[in-house]
């Protein structure tokens, strides 16, 4: 029925399975989007969070999945700026993906914040010092710039093809692609280093504050290069879920396998830099403000295995695992390793935010727990039925994978 | 001309039209002051008045008052001229002992601090620096309320655009930290806000 | 044609609507607007804008009348605060003195009467006008009057203090066969005691800590709450290094921390220290010779003497008993003997063996009728001294199930008393109670009647100083607000019930007025010609003969002066009887004495832990202080917690529990629920629990000496076990 | 390691714990001087709104005579590396060059909260809830402070309302800056025992001066070099240990404050 909206040549699930799959998804979108409401019209109180444990669930969802969205800076840069053609392959599926995760950082975001409809006078008066004003500049022109590379993503679909004028336009905003695709690499670069920036500047916190090169913290580059790391492994895991869902060969094994060398030496200049780091820190920083670190690893439930499972098992391991061509031309080595790279990502920003609000300053202070209430976790998953949402429109209606077409024909 | 553009002009002058004239008149509730009042017939020189005949300072200082009826009863406990107001004043106000519920064009809001014996005494500062020639006026006009922040017209500034040329166009924070520059006075937020 | 054509010129003035919108105001206005709109979201109260001015009052919350200095915007008092107050000597407020403007508009707070009704599914209230309720009560007044055998009348006071109090007994006399019931501990018991000891027996004391050097208190609450509290503050303000504090105490409490030295002694065993330290101070002949030779006990050296008992209590002994080592025991009776002017202090609630042993401490250092320790004081000069008054009844000498209508005074800010004990006194069927009170019952209080009464500041009241301050002090409470003209006070309900009912046997009081009850208290002291006047204004103070006439001086109290008495030359000859004046009192203080025996409080291996009960939270939370002390019992942990339980790591450790894990209370009598909290200040052998805590596993209800966080007694130990709970 | 940088003209508070008998009338007093409202009835110590905050220290076995004391925590008002004013993305958090005191503009606030996680001392509240007073009550409010609404960040100012009465009331007498001995914060004001002590260092009325030098002032985690304006005072060694974090004394504490 919606056939004359497919791109030509692809196979796609007839449309009463994906309005199936829809009606699923909009229902849970519908009851995460009754939390978030909740969480505007009552107030935060709606929340787990508290005045010792001011950020909670949703910052470390931003900041892991703005990690995430990195795929499509680093693609952009691999593809238009290192010029690795190879990887036409995956673009259009990391440029949804970054529009994806970004938009949703920034709804979720405009519920974390006491006063949403103020929001505004960041803009109108930025503290320049302030690594937070950074990181909301940069990620609402970045979030521009990914709704601009998504156009002629979605100008490229059948019907809309078949508009004249559209098509001109679309022409030329390919021209300017590599062009936005530059600066998304730029803003990338600041914002995803400003979100390291925001935890490594606090004294205050003397478990995550790290000393660094003029303003930037070290954790401002270690967020840029571990985003870069999983920049390429993120896009290896979504196309291989999309291909397990859709039944369909995406991609060549060959891409996928590229992006995992290339997220393994990336991963491995991480975990080099993030451990010299941990050393400076453990043996330098934190003492000099009094504080041991070894006691920040005394509390129930962080322990220092969190450390090791950060470096070891979720960097080290799977670092070794992508730069091993034999585990990488097994699939399902590839994607467990790009996994625990991914992983180890997650358990990182964890670390920066949740960890580093548990653990008290003062002396006297107790050691804190936070558990997310249930409308957290419904703006959560209302991040998720609507990137998943949006995925599947694009993937069922535009030309996400243009090697698709080749691939399953191919077989047939 | 084409129909497209014929269509795109028409949005455009609509819409410019309901921002720019119909949406201010929207925006403000008015408020009609209980009483005509001619500051300039008081200050003139057959009166000869100052500002600070009736504005006086409240007791605790920080503000001027407006002035009660007290003040208009100390001439007017009788009809002295002709006009119309003056006579409502005497008939429905200073018989019955009843105060005029005037209108407070600007009352600064509650989180701002502004003491008025600073800027007066100490800074010496000119009432028409701020009120303009206010104390010239002929009539009391309506006050002006913006329906959504509840501010009065006069502390947002009259022209809609948000615009400044004269000094008392406006008395929006802006307008004070300017003045605060100017003077080298701190511009510390402690300074005015509670 | 002509519909795409119209689609797409619908399409190009959308894009010129667009483009003029984002040129027009519009869109920047209301985002600037809007955001305004969230600073003055109109929930958010205004503030009142008016002149600022100061009023001077006294804050009758509790007995101690402490000065206030209020600060008024427009008629509105918006903050308290102490104003120097020369009876007592200091100006401060407490936490719920800071707060009491706020009480006016307590959310409990009813304005109408009010009939409540058992009904199945619950309670049903229903209103009714002030006289309405006056007729029902009188009604069955009169009832009572025409057939006593229904039942009795009484008046419960809540706080028996001052004039008020008086009126009312005065006024109850007038009724034939009414009660005036008073809860069985209330403040002053603990000085009141002394009069069993000394010899003058008209005389009042008062304690006078501006001198004293050592304070030994047996788990007194020195810094929370009321009684004792503000003349300890005030030395503490005034001079902290040369006032000594040694803390007794079983657990560690705000006095305990702040003491100079605290001493943990095993719970219900303070009466053995006292002899102890008594039996140091005889044996090593450090009491004060001129008590000495006062003392009658002193010389006497039979079986059951003073001598006799306290040779019973040698250090050694009491060290096992109390848990304190034998050099601590020795080292403390020395340094209370020497270091003089010393005092020792115990609670109002304690057991009355310990009120007496510590005063055979005072007496013994010479404390008694010594400026800087216990000083004699002149009565306030009373009104209607020839008045008949009805004499007191303490509630747990009423006989169960006697009483047919009840009235409870409630005026007080905290009542004492327990309810379950107050139920019992009432018949079994056609009882009624009138609360009297300006808020609505709290809960667990079943009434029949509500009659609203003022809320503190909101009339005037009487206010003399409190039965621990050195010298006779009497202020008026002027209200803050003007509009307390309405409402009346609980005297005035009594006497419209009376009048209306026709039980009173005599008119005198029909007709009085407050302001000229007021007249006639200031006219007795005005008469005395004794004291001077303190001036808040200008903080000068004169003599009482400077005043012109009772106008004036009834006047002045009325702008917020304070008078207070002179001191008075302390007597030294009296004699001293230790062991008590009458000889009953002396047998029944030998036989408690002799019957102390440490096994009964020592643990039963099934239930290892003794309870150390404390006053909670939930005080705060729900009854009738402001809402602010939030701050304090809600918004922080300053306060032990009623959900928690708390013990030392030692202890759970032992018991191999873990903090804020959730564990069963067994004792002997039931079991309850807490959250365990871990806090090294709490003895190793115990464990703190609250006082609602207590309801499922005590046998017999605690006596609370005040219910915001402070101490508590029971009238015997209570031993548990706690286990973790299954989840 | 002491480094007093602050300048003598600007307000310092100085709490002596040993004087302090946690009785909460400096809290009670700031939240009626500073219109914060009572409790949510949900609102729990670590979302209550408490400007000013006594916790109970326990000394753990190393109490030297001393089992625990009290320590009143109102907002440090760092004078060096602010932490809250450098992260606040849009300059609602100010320092007063003249006072020396740390403001936050609830007006400017959008409610981040990243002033809060930056901050050491954990002296920063967010209103969780809409402030609400019991009916009536809302007229007994301050004039001179405004209420905050829900989604804001607030703090202690040293009662900056407090501060602007004390300068008009000195414009009133024809001075242009206000006498430091007029203005007092409503904590230091209400302390029965006066173990708060406010004022400059350069008008030593109050003894803030001497005390800030004496052997027994220190400071909430000094290394972190915030330069806080609030001294404490004990005589107890494991007291200023603590605070310091000086670490040989300092295992074992717990908190019920």
């Amino acid at each position: 029925m919606d056939s004359k909206f497919i791109t030509r040549g692809l196979e796609r699930t007839s449309l009463r399975n994906f309005s199936v799959w829809v009606l699923f998804w909009v229902v849970v979108l519908g009851f995460g989007l009754y939390g978030a409401y909740l969480c505007l019209a009552e107030g935060l109180n709606q929340t787990n969070m508290d005045n010792r444990f001011v950020f909670g669930l949703w910052i470390f969802l931003d900041l892991a999945i703005i990690a995430f969205g990195a795929g499509a800076f680093f693609t952009g840069l691999l593809l238009y700026i290192l010029k690795r053609s190879e990887f036409t392959a995956v673009i259009n599926s990391a440029v949804v993906i970054g529009l994806i995760c970004y938009s949703g950082a920034v709804a979720v975001l405009a519920i974390d914040v006491g006063q949403p409809l103020r929001a505004w006078f960041t803009f109108w008066h930025p503290n320049a010092h302030s690594m937070l004003t950074e990181v909301t500049f940069c990620i609402s022109c970045y979030l521009v710039v990914l709704a601009v590379e998504y156009m002629p993503i979605l100008l490229k679909n059948r019907k809309l093809k078949e508009r004249p004028s559209l098509l001109v336009f679309q022409h030329n905003l390919h021209k300017v692609i590599p062009v936005l695709a530059a600066i998304g690499v730029f803003l990338s670069f600041f914002h995803q280093g400003s979100l390291g920036g925001l935890y490594g500047v606090l004294k205050g916190r003397p478990f995550a504050f790290r000393e660094g090169f003029g303003i930037w913290p070290s954790t401002f580059f270690l967020f840029v290069l571990s985003a870069a790391a999983i920049g390429p492994s993120f896009p290896l895991l979504t196309t291989s879920l999309v291909s397990k869902i859709s039944r369909k060969k995406l991609v060549k094994p060959e891409v996928l396998q590229s992006l995992g060398r290339i997220s393994g030496w990336l991963l491995l200049a991480y975990v080099l830099f993030k451990s010299v780091d941990t050393l400076v820190w453990i043996n330098r920083t934190s003492p000099s403000l009094l504080f041991s670190p070894y006691e920040y690893y005394n509390q129930e439930s962080f322990g220092t295995w969190i450390l090791f499972a950060e470096i070891v098992v979720f960097g080290l391991v799977p670092a070794l695992m992508l730069l091993t061509r034999k585990i990488r031309e097994h699939r399902g080595w590839l994607i467990t390793a790009g996994l625990l790279a991914c992983a180890g990502i997650a358990v990182n920003r964890f670390v920066m935010t949740i960890q580093t609000l548990a653990l008290p300053t003062l002396p006297f202070d107790p050691f804190l727990s936070y558990i997310p209430s249930w409308q957290e976790i419904a703006t959560f998953i209302a991040v998720i039925a609507y990137g998943v949402l949006l995925y599947s429109f694009s993937f069922r209606y535009l030309t996400l994978f243009p090697q698709e077409r080749d691939l399953n024909s191919l077989t047939r | 001309m084409n129909s497209g553009r014929l269509s795109f002009l028409a949005g455009l002058v609509g819409m410019l039209l309901i921002g720019w004239v119909f949406f201010p008149s929207l925006l403000y509730q008015k408020e009609p002051q209980p009483l005509q009042f001619s500051h300039a017939v008081h200050t003139g020189e057959a009166v000869g008045m100052t500002c600070d005949n009736c504005h006086t300072f409240t007791a605790d200082v920080r503000s001027m008052a407006i002035p009660r009826l007290s003040n208009c009863k100390e001439c007017h406990s009788e009809v002295l001229g002709e006009s119309e107001a003056e006579k409502r004043l005497v008939d429905e106000f200073v018989a019955h002992d009843r105060e005029i519920p005037w209108r407070t064009y600007s009352r600064q809001p509650d989180n701002v601090y502004f003491s008025h014996i600073q800027h007066v005494q100490i800074a010496e500062i000119e009432c028409e620096r701020c009120h303009g020639s206010h104390g010239k006026s002929e009539t009391l006009t309506d006050r002006q309320i913006n329906r959504i922040s509840g501010y009065s017209r006069n502390i947002e500034g009259q022209i809609i655009p948000g615009l400044r040329f004269k000094a008392w166009d406006r008395m929006k924070m802006d307008d004070c930290s300017d003045c605060h520059d100017e003077r080298g006075a701190s511009n510390s937020c402690l300074k005015c806000h509670k | 044609m002509s519909s795409a054509l119209s689609r797409r010129n619908i399409l190009k003035l959308a894009g010129g609507s667009a483009l003029g919108f984002l040129l027009s105001p519009m869109p920047w206005k209301m985002l600037d607007d809007i955001s305004i709109w969230t600073q003055n979201w109109s929930w958010i109260p205004k503030l009142r804008r008016g002149p600022v001015t100061h009023k001077y009052t006294s804050c009758t919350l509790c007995p101690n009348a402490c000065r206030v200095n209020a600060r008024m915007i427009s008629e509105t008092p918006v903050s308290l605060w102490g104003a120097p107050d020369p009876c007592v000597g200091h100006s401060y407020l407490c936490s719920v003195g800071l707060a009491g403007h706020h009480l006016a508009y307590h959310p409990s707070r009813v304005r109408n009467a009010h009939r409540f009704t058992a009904t199945e599914n619950g309670i049903s209230s229903e209103q009714l006008s002030v006289e309405d309720a006056i007729a029902h009560i009188a009604k069955i007044l009169h009832n009572i009057h025409v057939r006593p055998e229904e039942g009795e009348f009484a008046l419960f006071d809540c706080r028996p203090h001052g004039m008020v109090s008086d009126i009312q007994q005065i006024f109850l006399s007038h009724v034939l066969g009414a009660r005036y019931i008073v809860p069985d501990h209330h403040e002053g018991r603990f000085m009141r005691a002394l009069m069993e000891m000394t010899e003058d027996p008209g005389q009042s004391y008062g304690l006078d800590f501006s001198r004293t050097r050592t304070l030994l208190s047996f788990g007194v609450s020195l810094f929370e709450g009321w009684g004792i509290s503000p003349l300890v503050v005030e030395q503490f303000r005034s001079r902290r290094e040369e006032f000594n504090i040694i803390q007794i105490d079983h657990h560690q409490s705000s006095s305990s921390i702040v003491a100079d030295t605290h001493i943990a002694i095993k719970p219900g065993t303070e009466m053995a220290l006292a002899l102890g330290l008594a039996h140091v101070i005889v044996g090593e002949r450090l009491y004060d010779p001129a008590s000495a030779a006062r003392a009658v006990d002193l010389k006497r050296n039979k079986p059951f003497s003073f001598m006799d008992l306290t040779r019973r209590f040698p250090p050694g002994r009491v060290a096992s008993v109390t848990g304190i080592p034998e050099d601590v025991i020795v080292r403390t009776a020395r340094e209370f003997a020497s270091n003089r002017p010393a005092t020792a202090i115990a609670d109002d609630f304690a057991p009355a063996e310990l009120i007496h042993s510590v005063w055979i401490l005072n007496h013994l250092v010479g404390a008694t009728g010594k400026n800087g320790s216990v000083v004699q004081k002149r009565p306030l000069p009373q009104p209607w001294k020839g008045a008949h008054r009805t004499p007191p009844t303490r509630l747990r000498n009423v006989p169960d199930h006697s009483l047919r209508l009840l009235m409870i005074d409630a005026s007080a800010a905290d009542t004492t008393v327990s309810w379950p004990d107050l139920r019992r006194k009432m018949r079994a069927e056609n009882a009624t109670i009138v609360l009297c009170s300006p808020y609505r019952p709290k809960r667990g209080e079943s009434v029949d009647y509500l009659i609203p009464i003022h809320a503190p500041y909101e009339t005037v009241r009487a206010n003399p100083s409190g039965e621990y301050v050195a010298t006779s002090a009497f202020q008026i409470s002027t209200p803050l607000w003007s509009k307390s003209e309405e409402g009346c006070e609980t005297w005035q309900i009594l006497q419209r019930v009376v009048s209306a009912s026709g039980a009173m046997t005599k008119e005198e009081f029909a007709q009085l007025e407050p302001e000229e009850l007021l007249r006639l208290q200031c006219d007795a002291i005005f008469n005395s010609k004794r004291g001077t006047i303190h001036h808040p204004n200008n903080d000068e103070t004169i003599p009482l003969g400077s005043v012109l006439s009772s106008g004036d001086f009834y006047a002045t109290l009325m702008e917020g002066a304070a008078w207070s008495d002179d001191g008075v030359a302390t007597s030294t000859n009296g004699r001293l009887f230790l062991m008590g004046k009458s000889t009953s009192s002396a047998q029944r203080f030998a036989e408690s004495v002799l019957a102390f025996d440490n096994a009964g409080i020592d643990s039963n291996p099934s239930f290892p832990l003794l309870v150390v009960p404390v006053g909670e939270d939930v005080a705060a939370r729900f009854g009738h202080v402001s809402p602010i002390l939030s701050k304090i019992y809600q918004e922080s942990d300053l306060k032990p917690r009623s959900r928690f339980a708390y013990l030392h790591h030692e202890t759970a450790r032992r018991f191999k529990l873990a903090a804020e894990q959730r564990v069963i209370i067994h004792s002997p009598h039931g079991a309850t629920e807490a959250i365990v909290r871990c806090d090294s200040s709490v003895r190793p052998d115990t464990v703190q629990l609250s006082v609602s805590q207590l309801d499922a596993i005590s046998p017999t209800r605690p006596r609370i000496i005040n219910s915001y966080g402070g101490r508590v007694y029971t009238d015997q130990p209570i031993f548990v076990r706690i286990e973790r709970a299954r989840s | 390691m002491k480094s007093i940088e602050i300048s003598p003209s600007q307000y310092v508070m100085v709490i002596d714990a040993d004087r302090c008998t946690g009785c909460g009338a400096c809290m009670v007093a700031c939240a009626i001087e500073n219109n914060v409202a009572p409790a949510h009835p949900d609102a729990t110590d670590r979302t209550g709104v408490t400007w000013m905050k006594v916790v109970k220290v326990s000394s753990g076995n190393n109490g030297d005579g001393k089992p625990a004391c009290y320590l009143p925590l109102p907002c440090q008002q760092c004078a060096a590396e602010t932490p809250c004013v450098t992260v606040c993305p849009q300059n609602a958090v100010e320092v007063d060059q003249q006072t020396g005191i740390v403001f936050q503009m609830s007006q400017r606030c959008l409610g981040c909260r990243y002033c809060m996680a930056a901050c050491p001392y954990h002296a920063r509240y967010f209103n969780w809830w809409d402030p609400e007073w019991p009916e009536g009550m809302e007229q007994t409010l301050n004039p001179d402070v405004a209420p905050r609404m829900r989604g804001v960040v607030e703090k202690c100012n040293f009662c900056h309302g407090r501060y602007q009465a004390a300068r008009a009331s000195a414009a009133e007498h024809g001075q242009a800056s206000s006498d430091p001995v007029t203005y007092e914060p409503a904590c230091a004001q209400a302390c029965p025992t006066r173990a708060i002590k406010f004022g400059t260092p350069a008008n030593n009325e109050q003894g803030v001066g001497d005390l800030v030098h004496s052997s027994s002032a220190f400071r909430l985690l000094p290394r972190l070099g915030t330069e806080p304006r609030v001294y404490y005072l004990s005589k107890h060694k494991w007291i200023r240990q603590m605070a310091q974090m000086e670490k040989e004394t300092s295992t074992g504490e717990e908190v019920h404050g």
